[in-house]
Parts: structure tokens; C-alpha cells; sequence
């Protein structure tokens, strides 16, 4: 449960501290982990990489052709395994420590190597008092790192050099998605939160002032968009437009693939997309409903999103393709779903069913008309639609979290730590601030993404030949092929 | 000898092969193939792509038999392999010079 | 854990008085939940998802020719989608509320649209004082709900068009599902039960025949079978006889393949087959042991019996082959393992490990012996044997936790409520109550399909043209093929 | 967590009484599971059978060719059946009960079919106090005794006759599997233990005698390994050098396949070997983390220890490919991810994040070794690499485990129950210990799975014709195929 | 009549048909076939084991035409399926005595 | 020149091959076909439901040799192909009127 009330902390503060008190009984003690959490959160992260392996590697590998089948799955899974590796090294560091100077955009190297942490480490969660083991934080925040670049390599799809892969992945994770994360996600925890609040509500008229500057001090210690109040409760914005964007100037950097337009390129192995599809969904539980750490009610309402909107969204997609083609296809309801999992992300433990049921309808039908009509029009080959379902369904996602996000419609509202309580609700305000943090994910990662596909061209190049191309990936770049039936 | 070879739905595949073996043709080769002609394929629409598929599923069957047994032969498939549907497929006869058994050596008519 | 001793509370309820009021030490707090069982059962609902999606899509689609891959996948696919949008709509209300005059049959709609449900709300386990977050109580009935249905459509595989698939699940689901979960799951729950109980044997004279009143009540406020005493742990009745007399009238009104008997229609993909009755294993913990509603002892037993019955049954029915044929199948022993799976299904919590062990043999040979010689003899076309699996097989589960659940043959006997502890046990009438609802649901589902079946006929139609059967529901129903190798 | 510092608790006693004392507050009164245990460990053992089927079927499947996957496939779900249903019968018991005269090499029949077993009984975990439900327990360990003889298989692949699986299995399991995991991981457990210790520490000087007497039974109360402080915390020995070591010996005396070295073998679906390297990762999280017993920081560690190793492993692999061959390919991907599962797998509790990077690097290049440039010069068949990479990856893990389980290399070191605190790590000693484990395992089960070769042989003999296995084992085994597109 | 059986890359096939068709050939039968010749293989490696493959995927059409339509079908062909690199294919040209359509038994040319 | 066309069982493609390169002969194509003959096919049995499959995979292979190569080529692959068991397959011999490469437009007997 991502949030951003601190701003309005101060104002708060004096009518919060009976709240606060009750609510933090036992300050000395450290906080102990409770074992259901812990077991969620094992549970959680473990999905999470059935999503990604094998769960997105079949869903992209099965839509290309035959002779790139083993090269798809082959970049999905090289991408899990160095972002694992640089995720222990200095990427969990980057995206969650306290970065001094730079703190609004990225942390800083004290955690590196993860340094200094035990099994007996814990990790804040959302609520007050309520924390999990540190290392049950970082495989699941590991998890979300490897599957962001991975949705990324579905843009350029059956025509991008494995080398080229293996250069831009690591580049991309470190200056893009461990920002963006830190950016949306970072923040000093709710126990500093609470305990500024408290001090400054008690606090005697001559020392208002040093704990006004405390209080600050601790709002400040959050990443930018965090500061701006802005909600992403598992990664619309730092998973889904964040990996949508860099996907779509990958397509446009890489180009077009040889034939694009006039061979047929029909899916390989629709089998396989949809096997890929169902697993995206049964490990999105972990994303959605893990990303509230704990077992908690919250978990379940995210759950219970997590199918409706999924559910609706597919429904949706075969609909509008029955309506604009005459039949309702498997690849359309598996489209669909990818498109709800990916709206209902952001919304998913704030919005209520009701709320993800239209969220989902809304963005099957959105994302079918982006991944068919605009993308025919403009002619670009983004080879899985990445752009039209992660982007386009993200930026739904946020903006849709700001409006069903309101208690007025059935969501949760925001939780405001200091009064203990959850917050009135200002529904135009918080969609601006969602749309700001949509803009500077756009901008940061677009740009970013574009910088570096241009490095790694200038490298190694991103293309094979176009004989290669023809003789398909699997051959020219890993020797082997996918089947030898 | 001759060979004739039957371009067929894929369906009266076993209606022809039993229909030959009454005949007393005891071998035949079948390969899947994909036919283009008058049969109308269909399309597939895959996301924002749509592709006319033109060729379409059909059994190539071949099977070498004497000369005077050919035109038996073609009247046996046509009476199976028949639907009366655009698509039925073809017939086509074409000689052979020599026939060999691989395990025998034997050679010609004694072959097949 | 479901049970039926209400009727039996009046005539204990004087002895129980003290083993109650130990158990409910502090009635005036309302219980939350234990985050323990609040992290199993998001598990066991995304386990049951898995079932579906992609295991029973998988297991199905393998079986059937290449051509209706597609048409497979879908439909199981499009029955998850609709329902679970018409479970948080109106199904949820229907089968778990209070349903006024047709409360035996049927639930009311205080609940539809999830009324008034927010993640503080819960839902009461089998055990008095434990509750889980009602919407973690929702998505995994849910799942029940979205995979019954789905079980359905094997019947029909390959020749039945998929605008009566559209058309038949959700009535299936309004008419004949939420009534029969409604009638066999639905009761006032542990608390109520425990607190009538209590004021009763503590009811001054004058008092008796109102705090009777108020017991009779409670005993009357559940489902049909439920009154009856009929127990079923995770569905054997709800889920697997339902379904499978279905199916079985499905198969009768639809009619033969173009080609039954004459062409050889063997599965396209064992592996897929293999795939989904493993996955089908897996998630079936989650649909078993869930079906405790807690993280007990109970679910562990439940879960040690799908261990225990899934692997007898398939070695009893590879072994029965091996003798029949000659040979052991793989997809005997895949079947072999659904069976098992089946019948384990209602006895999962109340029969030992070694109850289960036989009930797996017998669910073995029985069904493959129903699956080859008797439905050959009768020469149906149930083409993916929903009958000989399910409805058998759940027969045979259904009665037999009538005999298994016996403490006698190290089952658990049934919880008396009212005492406190487990009941005596009378075998007898017990089998005979499952009996009941075995005649229950096989005359309400077979009855109630039949008539949906024909209606769905008169408004579209059941079945392709017949050159479009052999093109393949594929290219016919969806435009889209499952491989293009 | 299995360790075998019991032979030093004696010398370290009477330190240890305080924080022992502290430790156990409440002795009358029996421990209860915690829910979030218990949830963990359904979860877990729900994973480890994901391992197992569809997992190495699909892994192991992916890499034979057409003729012979589903025979694959049919010897891995046997394997999972029989083993669960002996399991329950004997199997158990075998390996985790007391057993008498022969307690350092094999348990007792006291726990044979289960008895006295009920869903209220309990296991001890590794803390003091601390238990889950005995049904839980025998799950998890039910699924540890099926993939290690699953597991051997794959050294025989495309060329042993299904009978002589079938008698094969349960032979190894009962003489080769029972003993070794008795052996490694059977203890008297935590409780008794540090009850003796107490008991020990505060004996009045005349009890002293008495006192050690009762400590060194409990010390005696173990498996031969474990009494020699071996530690193996998910199974390295007991799992993979065990079956590694039998693979070999199949693989010599079952011969090689015809046309080894002549004609072309290529895995007939890497498509499916990537599924099944998948989901081996994600249910190894059950595997290694489930191995904690509870849902702890320990188990946090296990898991993350997991992700680091299995990814960098399958980097290296890829990495020693690119320089020995010129390309990464997704086979020596999912090897190496193999291999790096394989070698933490004793570690994954004990070693730190980085130590497991470091082992997982080794692992892949030494195994990657092992499977191309040692087994061409040497010549022998072992179809899947069984022995190249799970014994020698096993081997790996077990030595490494000494090493890295060092606090000074960032390890946990091995808690003292007598003293209640980690004890001080000899570095060496522990080496050699876990050398002559690895020397135990390879004996017994290299002699034993040699002798069982032999008598299956003279049986009912381990190959078909040599038609027959130019047919395929699916038809000549199993009378069908796995595929008929 | 003859039939013309062309050996092509399997990216032409599209091209292939399309210049047949502007012929008024009506049909034709696509067969998937392995190919050796002069343009080399590649080497697979699985683990220990590396394989030359040899054989290259390739296209068989088969397209059977008047004697008169031969010589434009042959060069409509190459001219469609040529890149001018190695592999690029052959074409058979060899005799058919009869045709016949199963559908309504005309035979020979009015049969294709 | 005559095409020569042999059926033969799929594990002694590899032997045929260099059967055929060692007289000199630089190419060929190959199909995966079905034979039906006097090998006895398997029975198939999924649950319930029986099938005899009669059809056995079989590899066809077609090489266009100058016609005084075809004895030659016979042998070689009578000699490569051979078990001595059913099912070994035939060889047929057929002729050939024209040979034209794609590439170079080269005919006949430089084309081959
Ligand atoms: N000229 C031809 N040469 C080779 N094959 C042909 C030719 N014409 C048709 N065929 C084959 O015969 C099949 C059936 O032909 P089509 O024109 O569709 O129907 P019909 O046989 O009823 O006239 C085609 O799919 C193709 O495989
Ligand atoms: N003598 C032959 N008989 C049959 N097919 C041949 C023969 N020679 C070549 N082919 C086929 O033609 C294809 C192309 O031949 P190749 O020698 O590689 O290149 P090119 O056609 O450019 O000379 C081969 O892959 C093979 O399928
Ligand atoms: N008359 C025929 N025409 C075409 N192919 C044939 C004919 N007879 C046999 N074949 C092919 O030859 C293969 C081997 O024939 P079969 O009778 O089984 O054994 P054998 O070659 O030893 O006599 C068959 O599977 C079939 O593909």
C-alpha cells in the first residue's frame, strides 16, 4: 500500500495524537515479524517469478514464430537471472535505501551487497508495528525488478540481437527502474511517520519548531513522486508504463521486423500464450495482494480485484472483438486479461469490485482498440504489444486508481498516519498528482530508454543480418532449436 | 507401372486406403500437404493482424501400381475420396520406370 | 469442513453447556482474523485458480484433436471470466446469504453487488471464534464456482459452438450451482449455532420454549442438505456430481462427434494432458485443504488425503489397464489421478490416510471401468468422460465419506457444535443421508441441465454445421488456430 | 535447518543453562502449531510436488526425443504415485521414527501406516517449542522421498522398460532413500535435547552421572550423519548426490542408448525444458525455504539464497558456453539454473546471499564442465546428465555448505541448543564432516543402487528389444503417443 | 501435361504463389520438405552433444499444367523465388499421362 | 535424368545421405511420410477408445540423378537402407524431362 499523505501531516497532527498513541503501544520493543505475514510473503514472491518464468516467457514466446520461440524465452529468462544477481549486488540498495543528496530520485550504496543484513533484519510494512523479514522484503521487491525489463523485450520481439539484450537489460535496470522505483515507492516507513507526528503534537510551544523540522525532515526522506502524494499500489506506474514505454522505443529504435507487413507472422503457439496468461494471473495474486506485506483484509481486497477486473477485462476485449470482427478470439480474451492485471495493479488495494469490475471493462476495451486500430494506423511493430497492453493499460491503471481510490465510490481512501485514520478524500487533486507521476514515468523512462538503446547500438549493434533474421534467433544466436519433433 | 497419386481431404483418408487395399494394393505412401485451388481458405485474425490463409489441410497419397491396374486404382479413390464438395482434390498418373524392394532387391511389379 | 448435526443439538445441547462456554471465553470482542489462515487461504484461491487456468484447460485440450485446441482452452477460459463477474454481481448473494421463504434452497441478494462488504468484514471458519477476511472467503468460493461449470463443457468437446457455451454457463451457474452449493454449504455458521446452544441449556424453565424457538431457528437457517446432516469437506456433491450428471446429459443432447466410432480421434497432446492433471494435483491442495478454512490440522489432513487417494487411484487404474489391455496408459494414470482426486474430495477432512488409500483404489477401477467397458456398451459420447470421472467418481466419494468419516475406520467423525466436541457416529444413517443428496443433486442438476440445454437450443442453437465441425471449432468459432509450427 | 553440534553440548552445558531456561517458559503445557507455520508449509509442500509433476517430468520430457516423452513423463508420475502410497505405509516410519537396534541407519515400524497419528498430533520444528501439525510434516517430507528417485530416471532415459522402473523404485526408495534421509536428518529434536542439556546443567552433583547419561542417549538418538554434526539443510546429500550417484549407476549398467554417439538426439522440446527448469525454481522455494519448518527469517533466507544462486549458476553456465562454444543457450541456461539449485540446497539456510552467488558460480561452470568436456571423454550415456549435475552439483553444495556456513563468510553458523546461541564455527572440522557424508551417501547408495540394478535385471530385465527402442518407449511401453498433431 | 515441381526457400512461397496465380494457374500442392545440397548447415549443441544438421527447411510446389504452360510457369517460378544466393532451389519439370478431378471425374486439362 | 525416389525407414536417413554424397551426388530432398504396406502397424489405446494405426513414419527421399547414375544410386541406397527386416521400403525410379536452377537459371544436368 503505497500512499502520500505526508504533506498534509502537519496540519493534522495535533487532533492524531490520541490516535497515534493507541495505536503504538510499545515503543521500545522492537517489532517481531508475525508468521502468517512471513508465510504471505514467501508465498507472494514465489508467484511472482511463476509470472515470469515460465508464466510471461510463454505468454510472449508462444505469440512469435516458431523459429524465435527459444530466443524469447531464452531473453525473459536471462533478464530474471541478472536482475537477481545485480538486485543483491546494489539494486535493492539503489531502489530502497535513504540516497542522500540524490534521495528524491535514487538511494544510495549503504545497503550494497546487503550489507548488514541478517535473517533477523526486518522490513517495515505498511502498518504501524507490522514488519516482515528484511530478506522476505527483498526477494519480493527482487521479483518485480526481473519482471519489469522482461516485459520490455516483448517490443522488439524476433529481431533484436541477444547481445544487444544482454548489454541493455542491466544498463536500463540500473538508470531507469531502480530510480523509477525508488521515485514512487521509497519512504522512511511508517513508525518514523507516526512517531514525528507524535512528537509534534506533544511537543512543548519551544520546541514546536525542532519537531516542525523533524516532522519534515521525515516527510522529506521519500522519493519524488511519494513527496507528491501520488498511489501505485503494486507498479501500474514503476512496472507497467515504466516497461510499456521503453517497449515501445525499442520498436522504434529496432525497426521493423524483415516482412512486417507482408508475411503472415501468426503466433507459433497460441497453447502456449494462454498457459502463459493463466500463470500471469495466478501470480499477479502475489503481486497485487503481496504488495500489501502483510495477510491482511487488504491482501484479500486486492485479491478479489485482482480476479474481477482481470475477468472483466477479457470478457470485455472478446466482446469488442466480436463486435468489430465477428468472432471472439482466445489471443483477444488472453490480450484482455493481461490488460485488466495490468489496470487493476495500481488500483488494486484501493479501489473496491465494483470499482476494478469498470476498471477492467474500461481497459479491455481501451487496449484492444490501441493494440488493433491505432497501432495499424501508425504502423509501428511493436511486435507484442507491449506500448498498446502495458502502457496504455498502466496509464488507465494510475489515473483510474485517483478516481476509484475515493471512499465516495467504493475504494479505501488514503490512510493519513498522523490522525490514525483514513483521510478525506480530494479526487481531482489526487488524479493530477496521479498523472504528474504518469508524465515523469513517461519522460524518465522514454527518454532514458531511448539513450541507452542508442548506446548499445552504437556497442554491439541491435540487429542480426537479415539472413539471420530469416534463419530465426534461436539458430544465429543460442545454436539450438526450440522443437525437433 | 505406374504411379498415381491422390491429392485428397484429409478426413477420407481412411476411406480411401481401404478402399485401395480391397483393390489388393497392398502399399501406399501418404504425406500431409497443403493444397491452393478453387476450396476458399479462411481467415485468422491474430490481435491487430488479420491473414488470408489460401492453403489449405489435404492428404497426398501415392501409390505405384501395375499399369493395367491404374484405372481400377482411380475409380477406387474416386468412389471414397468423394464428397461432392468443392476441394475433392485430383487424381494424377505418371509412369515409373523401376521399382525396387529395399529388403529383397527384388525389382519392378514383384516389388510393389 | 461442513457437517450436519443441528438437528441432533436440542437433545445434547444440556451436557454441552460447559465444553461451550469454555470455548467462546470472550463473546462481546469480535474475533479477527489470524493471519495465518488469512495467508493460507489467499494461497489455496489462487491454487484453485491454477486448477482451472491453465490445469483443466490443459488437461482438456490435450485430449481433444489438434483442431478444437483452441475451442478448449477458450471455453474453459470464458466460463472463469463470467463467472467470477456474475459472482461478485449476484452469485456470491445467492449461494452464502440468508434467502428468506426459499432459504433450503436458495440465497437472497442482501449480498449482490458485495454489499456492504469491506476488508474488515469476515467470514466464520468451522470453528467457533476464527474468522477469515470475508473477501478472501469470497475469491475462494469463487474459484469453486468458476471451475464447476467449467468441468461441464468436456462433454461436449469439440462439437459444441461456442455462442451456447455463452449462453449455457452463466444459466447453469444462476439455476443450478448457487442453489445446489447454497443447499449442501449455506447454515448460520459456528457462533450462532454455539451461542443458541448456550442460552438454551442455560434458559430458565419459563425461558425453554423461546430459547428452543431461537435454536430451531438457527438449525433452520441452512441449506437443504445441510438441515438433512449431508457432509461434503471440499465438493464431492456441490462440484463433482453436479457437474458430471451435467456433462452427462450434455453429451446426450448435444449427440455423437461427426465421426464417433468411426474415425480415430486420439489426444493431440498427452503432454498437455499430463501438464494439466499434474497442475489439477497441485492446485487441488488449495481446493481440499482450503476447504478447512483455516491453516489446522484439519487442513493438513485434508491435504495428506489428496496426496494419499490421488496417487492410489492412478496406480489402481494403470494397474487395472495393465490387466484390461495389456499396458499401462499415461493418460490412464492421469485419469486414474482426477478420479482419485474426485472422490477424496467431499472425505479430504473427515476420512484418515488410510480411508483414503482405499477410497482411491475403488475410485480407480470403478471409473476406469465406467470410462471403458460401460461407456462403450452404451455408446454415448461423452468425449472427454466428464460422467465416468466426475459424477462416478463423486458418487463414490460422496457415499463413502459416508462410511470413511467413521472413527471406527480412523476417520474424524463429525463435530457436534452443541457439545463440543466429535458425535457419536452412526454409519448407517449417515450413508443414507449422503445417499439423499447424491439423488438430490443428480435430479436437480440432471433436471435443471437438461431443460438450460434445450432452451439454449431453441435461442442459438447447439451445434456447428457439419463441414464446420470437421474444419474445427478453431478456425470456426475463434478464427485463430492453436499452432502454426 | 539440520545440524549436529549435539556431541559438543556436553562441554558447553553449563553455560547454557540460562538462556536455555529462557527459552522454554512453559514446559507442561504442549506446543501448539502456529497458523502461519502451518500455512507455510502446506504452501511448501504444495510447491514441492509442482516440482516434481508437471516440473522435472516437463524438465527431464523436454530433453528426449518424440518417441520417448511420454514415457518420460509416465516414469516421473509413477514414481510420485508409488512413493506416496509406500510413504504412508512405511516409508515414513523408515526414515522418522526411533529405530531401535539400528537407529543410526534406519527407523522403526512404530509409525507404519500412519498409527496414532491424528490432525491434533505435531512435529517438532528446529526451535525449541515450536511445532507444526505431524500431517504438515509428513507431507512435506512425502514430497522430498518422490522427487529423489523421480530424480534417477533421467540417467536412463529412451532405454529402460517401464517394468523395471516400476520394480526399481520402490526397491531404491526403501533400501537406499529410508536409510540415507534417517541417517542425515533423523534427531531426537530440539526439545528433548535441550531439556537433557538443563536437566544436565542443574543435576546435583550425585545426579551428574545420571544426567550425562540421559544426554548422550538423546545425542545417540540420531542418524549416523547427523550424530557426526553433518548439516544438510533441504537435502543435498539426501537428495541429490543420493540419486545422482544411482543415475550413474544406471547409466552403466543399463548400457547405452542405440545409436549413442551416431545418431543425432536433440531434445525434442526445449520449450518444455524450460517450463520444467521453471517450475523446479519456483517449487524449490518450497523445497529449500519449506525446509526451515516455519515461516521465519531463516526461511527468508533459504528463499533469497535460492534466487541468488540458481541465477548467477545459470549465468556462469551460460557464460563458460559462450567462451567454450561461441553461444549461450537456453539448455545450458536451465542446467546451470539447475545446477545452482542443486548446490544450495544444502547452504540455503546456513550461507549468506553472497555466499550462495559464489556457489552458484562454481556450480555452473564445474557442472557445465562435468556435462560436456568429462562426460565425452569418458564416454558413458547418462541421457539427462543426472549424475553431471546433481551429484556433482550436490557434491559441490556439500563441501561449499561447510565452508560458507562460516559466520565469517557472512553465514549463519550452527545453532547450539544446549547453549542457545550460534556455536563457533571450525571451519575445517566441518568440511571433513561433511566429506565424509558425501563418501557415506556415495557408498551406500552407489553399492545398493548397483546391487538393485542387478536383481532388477535378473527379474524381469531393464531394456527392450532393440526394435522396440527404435520404436519408442511410449508405444512399446504404454500403447500411445504424445503427440498426434 | 507436366508436372512442375519446384524446390524453394520457404519465405517464397508467398511470392511463388502469387506469380503462379497471375498465370491462371489455378493450383497447386505445397509440400514441407528437407533440403541438401550446397548451402550449408549449421551445428546445434545441446549440452555435451553437437550435431551438424545438415538439411535445411525448404518448400516442394507442385504444380501440375498443360505441356503448353511450362515454360512460363518455369520462369514465373524463378523469377519469383530467386535471391541470387546460394539455396535458392530447383525445379523438376517431368510427365503426367492423366488428371482427373475427384469432385466430378473431368479428366486431364480441364481437370487442373 | 531420372528421379529416383526411395522410401525408407527414418533412422537410416543419416546412412542413406552419405550413401548418396559419396558417389557424388550433392543433392537431395527429403519428406516425412507415412507407409502403409506389409509392416504391421500398433494399436493405440486412450482410454475407453482403440485405435489400430496402420500407418508407419517412413522418410522419403528424392534425388534427380543423370540417368546413367541411377543403378548406382539404387545400390547405394539398397546397400544403406537395408535391414533385412519388413518394412525396409522401395525405391522408384521415374523420369525426368527438364532440371532448371533457381539461382542460375542453369539446366539440366549443371543444374543438379
Ligand atoms: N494444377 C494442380 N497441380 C497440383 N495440385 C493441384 C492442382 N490443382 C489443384 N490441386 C490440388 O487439389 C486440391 C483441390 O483443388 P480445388 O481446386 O480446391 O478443388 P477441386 O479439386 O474440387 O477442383 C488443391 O487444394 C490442391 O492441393
Ligand atoms: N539432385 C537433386 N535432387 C533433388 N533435390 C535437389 C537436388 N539438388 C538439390 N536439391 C534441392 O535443392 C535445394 C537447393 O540446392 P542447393 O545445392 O543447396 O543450392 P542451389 O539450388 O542454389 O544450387 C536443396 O536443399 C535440395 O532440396
Ligand atoms: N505400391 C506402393 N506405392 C507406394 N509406396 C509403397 C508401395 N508399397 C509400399 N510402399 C511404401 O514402402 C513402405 C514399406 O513397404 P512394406 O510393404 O511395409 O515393406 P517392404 O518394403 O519390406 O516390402 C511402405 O510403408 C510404403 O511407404
Amino acid at each position: 500500500m503505497k500512499h502520500g499523505l505526508l504533506r498534509r501531516l502537519a496540519a493534522l497532527v495535533g487532533a492524531a495524537t490520541l490516535a497515534a498513541l493507541i495505536a503504538t503501544p510499545a515503543l521500545a520493543v522492537a517489532p517481531t515479524p508475525n508468521k502468517g505475514d512471513t508465510a504471505w510473503m514467501l508465498t507472494a514472491s514465489a508467484l511472482v517469478l511463476l509470472m515470469t518464468v515460465p508464466g510471461l516467457a510463454l505468454f510472449y514466446g508462444g505469440l512469435v514464430r516458431t523459429k524465435n520461440m527459444l530466443s524469447m524465452l531464452m531473453q525473459v529468462f536471462f533478464t530474471v537471472c541478472i536482475i537477481c544477481v545485480i538486485w543483491v549486488i546494489y539494486g535493492y540498495s539503489l531502489a530502497f535505501s535513504e540516497g542522500g543528496t540524490f534521495n528524491s530520485f535514487v538511494g544510495g550504496l549503504s545497503k550494497a551487497f546487503l550489507a548488514g543484513i541478517t535473517p533477523d533484519s526486518t522490513a517495515e510494512t505498511f502498518s504501524d508495528g507490522v514488519v516482515i523479514p528484511e530478506y522476505a522484503y527483498i526477494c519480493f521487491q527482487m521479483t518485480f525488478a526481473a519482471i519489469t525489463p522482461a516485459l520490455i523485450v516483448g517490443s522488439m520481439a524476433e529481431r533484436m540481437k541477444f547481445s544487444a539484450i544482454v548489454l541493455f537489460i542491466p544498463l536500463w535496470a540500473t538508470f531507469v527502474y531502480f530510480p523509477i522505483a525508488h521515485m514512487v515507492w521509497y519512504w522512511a516507513g511508517p513508525s518514523a511517520t507516526v512517531q514525528a507526528a507524535k512528537s509534534l503534537a506533544s511537543a512543548a510551544p519551544d520546541a514546536k519548531a525542532a519537531a516542525q523540522a523533524a516532522m519534515d525532515a521525515v516527510s522529506a526522506n521519500a522519493g519524488l513522486a511519494f513527496q507528491w502524494g501520488a498511489i501505485d499500489f503494486a507498479g501500474g506506474t514503476v512496472v507497467h508504463i515504466n516497461s510499456g514505454i521503453a517497449g515501445f522505443m525499442g520498436a522504434l529504435l529496432v525497426g521493423k521486423r524483415v516482412g512486417f507487413g507482408r508475411e503472415a507472422m501468426p503466433p507459433h503457439s497460441l497453447t502456449m500464450t494462454l498457459i502463459g496468461a493463466a500463470l500471469l494471473w495466478v501470480g499477479w495474486f502475489g503481486f497485487n495482494a503481496g504488495s500489501a506485506l502483510e495477510a491482511s483484509g487488504t491482501a484479500a481486497l486486492a485479491m478479489i480485484n485482482t480476479f474481477v477486473a482481470t475477468a472483466a477485462a477479457a470478457l470485455a476485449w472478446m466482446l469488442a472483438e466480436k463486435f468489430a470482427k465477428g468472432k471472439p478470439s482466445l489471443l483477444g480474451g488472453a490480450s484482455g486479461a493481461v490488460a485488466g492485471l495490468v489496470a487493476v495493479t495500481p488500483a488494486s488495494g484501493y479501489a473496491g469490485p465494483m470499482g476494478a469490475l469498470v476498471l477492467g471493462i474500461v481497459a479491455g476495451v481501451a487496449c484492444m482498440f490501441m493494440c488493433s486500430a491505432v497501432k495499424n494506423a501508425m504502423g509501428y511493430d511493436d511486435a507484442l504489444d507491449v506500448f498498446g497492453v502495458h502502457c496504455i493499460g498502466g496509464i488507465i491503471g494510475a489515473i483510474g486508481t485517483g478516481i476509484l481510490a475515493s471512499p465516495a465510490l467504493g475504494g479505501t481512501g488514503i490512510f493519513d498516519y498522523s490522525a490514525g485514520k483514513v483521510a478525506d478524500y480530494d479526487m481531482v487533486a489526487q488524479v493530477i498528482t496521479q498523472a504528474k507521476t504518469v508524465c515523469l514515468t513517461l519522460v524518465w523512462s522514454g527518454v532514458g530508454s531511448a539513450i541507452l538503446f542508442t548506446v548499445v547500438k552504437a556497442l554491439v549493434g541491435l540487429r542480426p543480418g537479415t539472413d539471420q533474421e530469416r534463419e530465426g534467433l534461436d539458430l544465429v544466436d543460442h545454436g539450438e532449436r526450440a522443437y525437433n519433433y | 507401372m505406374k504411379l498415381v497419386t491422390a491429392i485428397i481431404k484429409p478426413f477420407k483418408l481412411e476411406e480411401v486406403r481401404s478402399a485401395l487395399t480391397d483393390l489388393g494394393l497392398q502399399g501406399m505412401t501418404v504425406t500431409e500437404v497443403k493444397g491452393y485451388g478453387r476450396q476458399r481458405g479462411h481467415t485468422e485474425i491474430y490481435r491487430g493482424a488479420e491473414y488470408v490463409v489460401s492453403f489449405l489441410p489435404k492428404m497426398k497419397i501415392e501409390v505405384v501400381v501395375p499399369a493395367n491396374s491404374v484405372e481400377k486404382a482411380v475409380e477406387a479413390i474416386i468412389r471414397a475420396a468423394r464428397t461432392g464438395q468443392i476441394g475433392d482434390g485430383k487424381i494424377f498418373v505418371s509412369p515409373v520406370d523401376h521399382a525396387v524392394r529395399v529388403r529383397t532387391g527384388e525389382t519392378d511389379e514383384s516389388a510393389i
